[in-house]
């Protein structure tokens, strides 16, 4: 959860440091970012890593297929039921077959949970990053922009929000209610913890961004708050989100593996990459590839993650920006 | 401690006296107070603590399952009219507090049982001795006139009906002695008076227990309790699989310790000879079921309970179950272990992988060749997630769908007790309260007169008048060799409505520290009193 | 302030005790029946208007109130966080036995991760850029990317059953044997601090590079005061400010960060305590956990505040914007 | 200190001075080959546009550019080469024989501690063997002497407790407690307004009467410069256009840009016209 | 100080009586709000065509009486007329038409030009939020206001931080000129430029002055610079203002203490230097005239 507090506030660079002008020639700044971007090696590895997991996710019914195993079939064969059930042969019973193993006491096919469990774990935390990113955005410019009562009960709300230590109340509340359709659950759950943090973002950004001259100017034009906050104040704000929405992702990630992994997760027998390190877990010294595998995937996940934040970070805020 | 002598000589070292045995276990015990708690893990340790009349032999016995006397001399000596049962104490029978236990104390402690508050554990007592209607138990109530005490040494119960196993019901934990007046409100919670062997030194209320002699405790009054350690300390809130680790290091005094049953992650890990060695292999008391509900469609047909119980390939939920170290295929309500258990299979199949043609085919008949969708109510626990899936996927190769329903396992048996809340079916399991005859497990589960509106244990809500009936009579018998064959025939009588699919039985192997000597574990209760280390010295 | 506990007390209360099922059947227990629920409700005070039970929730938070328990009565003294029918305790109690435990595992974690963190930044700041900045830089990202209860158990598979170089952690306390002690926290120490050390290094490192460009840093300099009385003084302490904010806050939000570590390693603290009334659904111990991290939550946001002024001389002698 | 002359030459001699900065784009000369020097106890004015590196000049003297700038040529001080005296001796130089005011006061001072803690921490640093007692009262005459009111209180004070005003004033307390031989003062007015820039002005001219410090002035401010220096040397983008005394340059300047220059500067009892900036280019790139 | 009308015409903007507290310190429990009074009982006239200056030490009010006659800020007393109509409790569609008639240059263009915005986007912004049709396209006309400041029109896509300072400043002033506005306010508009730049922005604002015939408000401290530009002055102290006049009433014969301290401490270039390069420079021009190449370089 500590994921979402970093340093974004302090590392902004300083309004109007000569320093950070720029006198470049006048292309549109989305090519140069993206340009930037092209040639930033690690940018370019995560975004590398996403794109395949999100390919994966989406094409999992097609890479199953070739690979030969569902996901949810079971294999007596590649077990042994004298041992506790666990997969025969070295290395979790990786075999041609089985290309990552199989689940002891199940023989269910490691790949192919691997690749339908990306389906949820990046369903969730997209998803989840989204609707905090559109929460937090516009509460955090409301609160910011407006001040007054609205700050009054946004702000108390934020407080309430983050009063609560989120984890024991998701495990309350995801227990409590049916379990129908968990993802979506999962989704509002997390978002409804999550968004007080980019929200309180926002809103100090506003709240000095508000008092820049070129809102008082918009203001003196005859803006409408409406035109204030979209026009001027949002496209300020953009560098932040996108850092802070690249670092939710891993957060929302690593959540819902936790919420998985303390039972409160996705249905059984839909795979989560959480759900697959939780069950791993007790097998960790017996049947360590079971648990290192989904390990891996989920750790690179959340690294592309975290790195595609950082050079984000670095390479907009290296542009133009100067706020 | 006694043991001077040096360790080399293992072999030849039964069960020294004293030293201290540890036991490591996740959770706390439910209530030190008899009265309160009423389940496996806590009978077995009230043992070390409280004494009955009578109670379950020593876990080295021949049957362990047997009822013998304890502060009795003998077992109960019935009316002709079966109502009225005596029993007299022995001598020399003293509380920890070193005052002398008579009739009245037993009497005493039995009538707690009818606290409103305090006697919510075994419910056998108030089901069977005879009592005034509005009895609420000796703290609001005062005396209970139906139990008698004559003189000091004799006590004469009254029953509503007779009841064959009326030395079953005595044996329960509540049946108890304590001082007269004692143990009203929360006075039992945090402190006990003993009657067994050991007495309470410390508790800490989620992390630790420790027991030592009571010195007030008789060995000549006491023909089973061993009580050869010393002390014990049990250690809680240690998650299992670092139980496991830890017993199965052995470091310490982990190697004086004994521990619930092994994970089936850690069996692999067992092969090593010195450990295979220490391994102890316990039956299973318990049947792990699917019941199926017969109140509604698609369960209300008995061919489609019965397709599902041809389909179900209880190979695969053996595995999920942890193997075949763990579990044994179930084709019976009534468990090996327990007595009434008789050996069939309805539904065979080649390795017990189910035979979905069958399946197919009584569906057909049903009028579901496409099969159907149907929800199962499962707990959010690993195991019995695991087995929900392997259920999942059998039914999937007759074109049922199980949509899973995870159920948090605090509220779970309440959700599925309520026929309210309940689904199409629930993946549960039953023990017996004694193994020594099943009528603690056939009529709870299948007797139709007992469906209720909450707590209800009849999950198929089978309601079969024959069934009914067949179970007043098996319990109307005398002789408890007959009424076991009895309870094995209705055992498939009821398999053949096929009310529940019997999945497996999870057997339990248990790995006591290399100290550890004569330990007979269990997977009902294991008999505590009779463990004892090989070197008080080491623990 | 008083607000917003009011309100998370609230909450909690509607959602622990009218959301979730019915806590008479739980405590009824294995044989019970349609009566004794009906019974327990109320002895419970369940059936009472929901206003009713959570002004006597309330009250007892202030005034303390008295639970009857089987027919007798137990006392609860302000403030009065309820009582567990499950396990037949006081609330208050339960929490303060495990305080100890929790605030070991809190403080040894607070100080690894702060010096840790801290350090880590202030040494990636000073060799910015170069081998040992980049080295930590990696060591963050991957930190930051572990979920704490895999490191925990791959920590425990490591060190104490592979190497054998740690026990398996207990309780033990510091007065019995430090060194036992240390060897048997230090484990979950390491897997709580660890998320917050690559936070604080991240953030340290950015502060301590953004001071150094300041002008009263380049003033110091040009008094020529020597290199480390610059760092020290006149780097360090601007740059510390902020973190001592999140440090705060996040302490104060550690009692749900422990709940994981605690369970992993078994030990008994607030957090497992929390994890297991949560998986027994002990509602008087969920909502009293629940209003005390609110509680610390909002304490130490206080304490930030007071903390920031203290440090910060602007805030204290209430400079303009 | 200012009695201890090693030769009777100029106090800095500042010879072929270069500062470039290493950035994404390769390497920019933000001065180039600058030269000029200070007579002891003499003023020089360094005037230009904003941007021209007159800023760096003075850092560059200091030893203190900023990161990924560096210098080549000579600066020699009072007959010492400082552009290779190791970072040691130079600390001794720093703040001791040099000492620099820097343009904006309030980031300038470190608001965490005290002003007297500032003046007092440098001087302690310099003077080995001195008593905190002995330097806080150096600190307060220092105070006393830019006519900061109750000195010995408001040697306690923090920064933000102070107006822009006094802060500059604290700044120049802070170089002046250690009576160095040469003052470099980057735009110390230009925040303020006229009234309160002429009090400032008036302290440093005081100051070096009973000093005998030389001073570098930097600003954009000609008026100032007219008022304070006597010679000037004019920057534009970071080469010297022309340098000269000041009346010189004033009565007869030689350089297109310079003339422009003054052109430009509004003259409070000048006659009203049109401003005269017809030479310079209305619209060139983007760089500033 | 009452402000007399001096002429029958109605000005152009008048304000009277201008009174602005601020709030300084939490109110507590116990009392009322501390509050500072920032603008104490100004007033003010701005007639079509002509620049008024207002001069005075830093904190005087100077900005926040410019905030208060464009409605940024609410009046705690006073009133505001423009055009004769009453605009100090203006609201909706009217204040929203009255901020077409008013526009403000700041003190800093990089602050008050949002650094996200293209030059295009900037200039048009004030016909976006007054709801008006862009005349001719936003491309068109942004480059014909472009030429109208002095600003190369091919650059209109870059965004403020490409340009210099006195470039950025003329985007400031195009943007104000791009609803046709009749009263500008510039709040030191010119204080953070080097003499230079300065001087070419003067320049400018008094030639659009020339062609459009708008009124100005123009604040500075720098008396130099309003001894330039103002037709008349009014010199602020403490909130309030302590004398008004023609601009050079006010600067030959200041009446109130405060300003003649002002006025005697500007510094000045020695007249002397001035009047022997202006004749270095006549004739430099003399001999240019006659084909002599003047000498240029440093010395
Ligand atoms: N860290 C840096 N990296 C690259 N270029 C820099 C850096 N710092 C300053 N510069 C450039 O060096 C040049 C000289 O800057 P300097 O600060 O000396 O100007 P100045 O004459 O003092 O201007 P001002 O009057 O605005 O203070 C400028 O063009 C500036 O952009
Ligand atoms: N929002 C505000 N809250 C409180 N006080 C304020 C606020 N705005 C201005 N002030 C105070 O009001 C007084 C006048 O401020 P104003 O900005 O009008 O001064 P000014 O004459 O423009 O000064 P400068 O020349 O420094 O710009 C100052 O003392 C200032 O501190
Ligand atoms: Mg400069
Ligand atoms: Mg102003």
């Amino acid at each position: 959860m500590t994921v979402t507090s970093t340093g974004i506030e302090a590392e902004t660079p300083a309004v109007g440091d000569p320093a950070h002008m720029r006198t470049e020639s006048p292309t549109a700044p989305g090519r140069r970012l993206l340009r930037a971007f092209a040639t930033d090696v690690p940018a370019v590895l995560s975004t590398g890593y996403i794109v395949v997991m999100v390919l994966a996710a989406i094409f999992a019914p097609l890479i199953v297929a070739v690979s030969g195993w569902g996901p949810y079939e079971f294999d007596q064969t590649a077990i042994d039921p004298n041992l506790g059930a666990i997969p025969v042969g070295p290395l979790g019973g990786i075999s041609a077959q089985h290309w990552f193993g199989v689940e002891p006491g199940s023989g269910r096919d490691i790949f192919a949970r691997i690749v339908y469990g990306a389906r949820v774990s990046l369903t969730v935390a997209l998803s989840a990053t989204v609707l905090t990113t559109i929460l937090g955005v516009v509460f955090g410019l409301l609160a910011g922009y407006l001040g007054g009562f609205v700050d009054t009960v946004i702000s108390r709300v934020m407080e309430f929000l983050m009063a609560f230590p989120a984890l024991i109340f998701m495990i309350a509340i995801l227990s409590a209610l049916p379990a129908d359709n968990r993802v979506l659950l999962l989704v509002l759950v997390i978002s409804l913890f999550g968004w007080p943090y980019l929200a309180r973002i926002v809103r100090s950004q506003t709240l000095s961004l508000k008092e820049r001259e070129f809102v008082e100017s918009a203001k003196a034009s005859g803006a409408t708050h409406v035109q204030i906050i979209f026009r001027e104040i949002l496209p300020n704000l953009q560098s932040t989100i996108i850092v802070m929405a690249t670092l939710a992702v891993p957060g929302y990630v690593g959540t819902e593996a936790g919420l998985s992994f303390l039972g409160v997760g996705v249905v059984p027998p839909t795979p989560s990459w959480g759900q697959m390190i939780a069950s791993a877990a007790p097998w960790y010294a017996v049947d360590p590839m079971y648990f290192v595998i989904p390990g891996a995937f989920l750790f690179l996940l959340v690294m592309s993650f975290t790195t595609l934040g950082d050079r984000v970070r670095v390479i907009v805020g290296s542009g133009e920006v100067r706020a | 401690g006694g043991g001077e002598e040096p360790a080399a000589n293992q072999e030849t070292t039964g069960p020294q006296s004293g030293g201290t045995v540890h036991m490591l276990q996740n959770a706390d015990f439910s209530y030190l107070d008899p009265a309160r708690g009423w389940d496996g893990g806590v009978n077995a340790f009230y043992r070390l603590l409280y004494r009955g009349l009578t109670m379950q032999t020593s876990g080295d016995a021949e049957d362990p399952n047997a009822i013998v006397p304890d502060m009795a001399t003998g077992l109960g000596e019935a009316s002709d009219d079966g109502l009225t049962w005596t029993y007299t104490l022995k001598d020399g029978l003293k509380f920890d507090n070193g005052d002398p236990i008579t009739s009245a104390e037993v009497k005493f402690g039995i009538s707690r049982a009818w606290d409103p508050d305090i006697g919510i554990g075994s419910p056998y007592l108030k089901m069977v001795i005879d009592a005034p209607e509005d009895y609420q138990g000796p703290y609001v109530s005062g005396d209970l006139p139906t139990i008698e005490t004559p003189d000091e040494k004799t006590i004469v119960f009254h029953l509503k009906a007779p009841f064959p196993e009326f030395d079953n019901v005595l044996s329960q934990a509540n049946a108890v002695p304590f001082p007269e007046g004692t143990g009203a409100g929360d006075e039992f919670i945090s402190d006990v008076i003993a009657s067994g062997p050991y007495t309470l030194d410390s508790y800490t209320p989620g992390s630790s227990i420790r027991l030592v002699r009571n010195e007030n405790w008789d060995p000549e009054t006491d023909e089973v309790r061993k009580a050869y350690p010393d002390a014990w300390e049990f250690e809680i809130g240690i998650d299992p699989a670092t139980i496991d680790e830890r017993m199965i290091a052995g470091q310490g005094s982990d190697a004086s310790a004994i521990a619930s049953k092994i994970s089936g992650s850690s069996l692999p890990r067992l092969q090593t000879p010195e450990l295979q060695e220490r391994t102890i292999s316990a039956d299973a008391y318990c049947t792990t079921y699917m019941s199926m509900n017969t109140s509604k469609a698609p369960f209300d047909d008995v061919k489609v309970r019965q397709a599902v119980n041809w389909a179900i390939d209880r190979a695969t939920v053996q595995n999920a179950s942890g193997g075949n170290q763990l579990a044994d295929v179930a084709t019976a309500i009534i468990p090996p272990a327990v007595t009434g258990h008789k050996e069939f299979d309805l539904y065979p199949s080649e390795g017990h992988a189910g035979d979905p043609e069958k399946a197919k085919e009584l569906l057909a008949e049903a009028g579901m060749p496409d099969g159907f969708e149907f929800t199962l109510d499962i707990r959010s626990q690993p195991t019995a997630q695991a087995q929900a899936e392997a259920i999942q996927q059998s039914l999937e190769k007759i074109g049922v769908t199980a949509n899973l329903n995870v159920i948090d396992t605090s509220i779970y048996y309440e959700t599925i007790a309520t026929p309210a809340k309940q689904n199409d079916a629930a993946i549960t399991g039953w023990c017996p309260d004694w193994a020594s005859s099943a009528s603690t497990f056939i009529p709870p589960l299948f007797d139709g007169r007992n469906i209720v509106d909450r707590g209800n244990q009849n999950l198929a809500q089978l309601n079969d008048p024959e069934i009914n009936q067949r179970i007043d009579e098996i319990r109307a018998m005398e002789d408890p060799q007959e009424a076991a064959t009895a309870w094995g025939e209705l055992d498939e009588q009821i398999m053949e409505l096929s009310p529940i699919a019997p999945l497996v039985l999870e057997k339990g192997i248990f790995l006591p520290g290399e100290n550890i000597t004569n330990y007979y574990p269990s997977t009902n209760m294991t008999d505590l009193t009779i463990v004892g280390l090989k070197d008080p010295a080491k623990s | 302030m008083a607000l917003v506990l009011f309100l998370v007390t609230l909450f909690t209360y509607v959602i622990f005790f009218v959301l979730s099922p019915d806590p008479a059947v739980q405590i009824c227990g294995k044989n019970c029946t349609p009566d004794r629920i009906d019974q327990i409700r109320t002895s419970l005070g369940l059936d009472e208007p929901f206003w009713t039970q959570f002004f006597t929730y309330v009250g007892g938070l202030f005034a303390g109130r008295t639970f009857v328990v089987a027919g007798a009565d137990v006392a609860c003294s302000a403030p009065c966080l309820g009582y567990s029918f499950q396990t037949s305790q006081l609330v208050g109690d339960m929490i303060v036995q495990r305080l100890p435990i929790s605030a070991t595992i809190a403080i040894g974690a607070a100080v690894l991760w702060v010096l840790g963190g801290v350090t880590s930044g202030v040494l990636s700041a000073v060799k910015e850029g170069r081998f040992l900045d980049r080295f930590f830089a990696g060591l963050t990202l991957g930190s930051m990317s572990i979920p704490n209860y895999v490191l925990a158990l791959a920590l425990q598979f490591v060190l104490v059953v592979a190497l054998g170089w740690l026990p398996f952690p207990q309780a033990v306390r510091f007065g019995d044997d430090p060194g036992r002690w240390f060897l048997n926290f230090i484990m979950p120490w390491i897997v709580l601090a660890i998320g917050y050390a690559a936070v604080y290094t991240r953030l340290t490192r950015a502060n301590v590079i953004e001071t150094m460009q300041e002008n009263f840093v380049r003033t110091a300099r040009a008094k020529g005061l020597a290199p480390s009385l610059v760092w020290r003084r006149h780097a360090l302490r601007p740059a510390l400010t902020p973190i001592v904010t999140i440090f705060g806050m996040d302490i104060a939000g550690l009692l749900g960060g422990a709940v994981i570590t605690e369970t992993v390693f078994g030990l008994n603290g607030v957090g497992k305590l929390t994890a297991d009334s949560i998986s027994s659904n002990d509602q008087p111990v969920i909502m009293a956990v629940t209003l005390l991290s609110a509680f610390f939550v909002i304490v130490g946001n206080l304490v930030v505040d007071l903390l920031y002024s203290a440090i910060d001389p602007r805030v204290r002698t209430g400079a303009k914007a | 200190m200012n009695a201890a002359t090693t030769n009777q030459g100029p106090l800095l001699t500042v010879d072929d001075l270069t500062v470039s900065f290493t950035t994404a784009k390769g390497r920019a000369d933000v001065v180039k080959n600058l030269s000029f020097s200070v007579p002891r106890g003499g003023a020089l004015g360094i005037v230009g546009e904003s941007g021209s590196g007159k800023s760096m000049t003075s850092l560059a003297v200091m030893g203190l550019l900023p990161k990924g700038g560096s210098a080549t040529g000579r600066i020699s001080f009072d007959g010492r080469e400082l552009t290779s005296l190791p970072e040691r001796e130079m600390r001794g130089v720093r703040g001791d024989r040099i000492a620099m005011i820097f343009q904006d006061p309030l980031s300038s001072l470190n608001p965490y501690y005290k002003v007297g803690t500032q003046i007092v921490e440098a001087y302690l640093s310099h003077r080995s063997g001195v008593s905190r007692r002995e330097a806080r009262r150096v600190a307060i005459e220092a105070l006393e002497r830019v006519h900061i009111r109750d000195a010995a209180q408001r040697i306690d004070h923090y920064p933000h407790q102070f107006s822009g005003g006094m802060r500059q004033r604290i700044m120049i307390a802070m170089a002046l407690s250690m009576e160095p031989d040469l003052i470099i003062a980057d735009e110390p007015t230009t925040a303020l307004d006229v009234t309160v820039q002429a009090q400032i002005l008036d302290l440093l001219s005081e100051i070096r009467k009973d000093t005998g410090a030389s001073l570098i002035l930097i600003t954009h401010d000609l008026a100032v410069v007219s008022e304070v220096t006597d010679d000037i040397v004019v920057m534009r983008e970071g080469a010297v256009v022309e340098q000269g005394t000041t009346e010189q340059v004033f009565s007869d300047p030689q350089a297109d840009y310079t003339r422009r220059l003054l052109d430009a500067v509004p003259r409070i009892d000048d006659e009203i016209g049109t401003l005269r900036t017809t030479a310079i280019p209305t619209v060139t790139g983007g760089t500033r | 100080m009452s402000a007399a009308p001096l002429s029958t015409e109605t000005p152009l903007c008048r304000a009277t009586g201008l009174v602005k507290d601020f709030a300084t310190g939490r109110a507590t429990v116990l009392g009322t709000k501390k509050s500072f009074r920032a603008v104490d009982d100004v007033s003010l006239e701005i007639r079509r065509g002509e620049t008024m200056a207002l001069v005075g030490e830093s904190g005087s009010g100077k900005s926040t009486t410019a905030r208060l006659v464009a409605r940024l800020m609410e009046v705690d007393g006073g009133t505001i007329e423009f055009e004769g109509q009453d605009v100090t409790a203006l609201r909706g569609r009217e204040l929203h038409d009255f901020r077409g008639k008013v526009q403000v240059i700041f003190q800093d263009p990089f602050s008050s030009l949002n650094p996200r915005h293209s030059v295009e986007r900037l200039v048009t912004a004030p016909l976006v939020y007054q709801g008006r049709k862009i005349p001719g396209g936003a491309r068109a006309f942004t480059r014909s206001l472009m030429e109208r400041v002095g600003l190369n029109p091919d650059f209109s896509d870059r965004l403020p931080s490409q340009f210099s300072g006195g470039q950025a400043q003329r985007i400031g002033i195009a943007r104000a000129l791009a609803v046709g506005p009749k009263l500008v306010i510039c709040d030191e508009a010119v204080s953070a430029l080097d003499v230079s730049v300065q001087a070419q922005v003067i320049n400018l604002l008094r030639d659009l002055q020339a062609d459009e015939g708008f009124g100005y408000l123009f604040i500075a401290h720098d008396l130099a610079v309003v001894r330039q530009i103002a037709t008349r002055v009014a010199v602020m102290s403490q909130g309030r203002i302590v004398e008004t006049g023609e601009r050079d009433a006010i600067f030959e014969s200041p009446q109130h203490e405060y300003t003649r301290t002002l006025l005697s401490a500007v510094p000045r270039i020695n007249p002397e230097w001035d009047r022997r390069r202006r004749e270095a420079e006549r004739r430099r021009e003399e001999s240019a005239a006659h084909g002599v190449p003047a000498a240029e370089g440093a010395r």
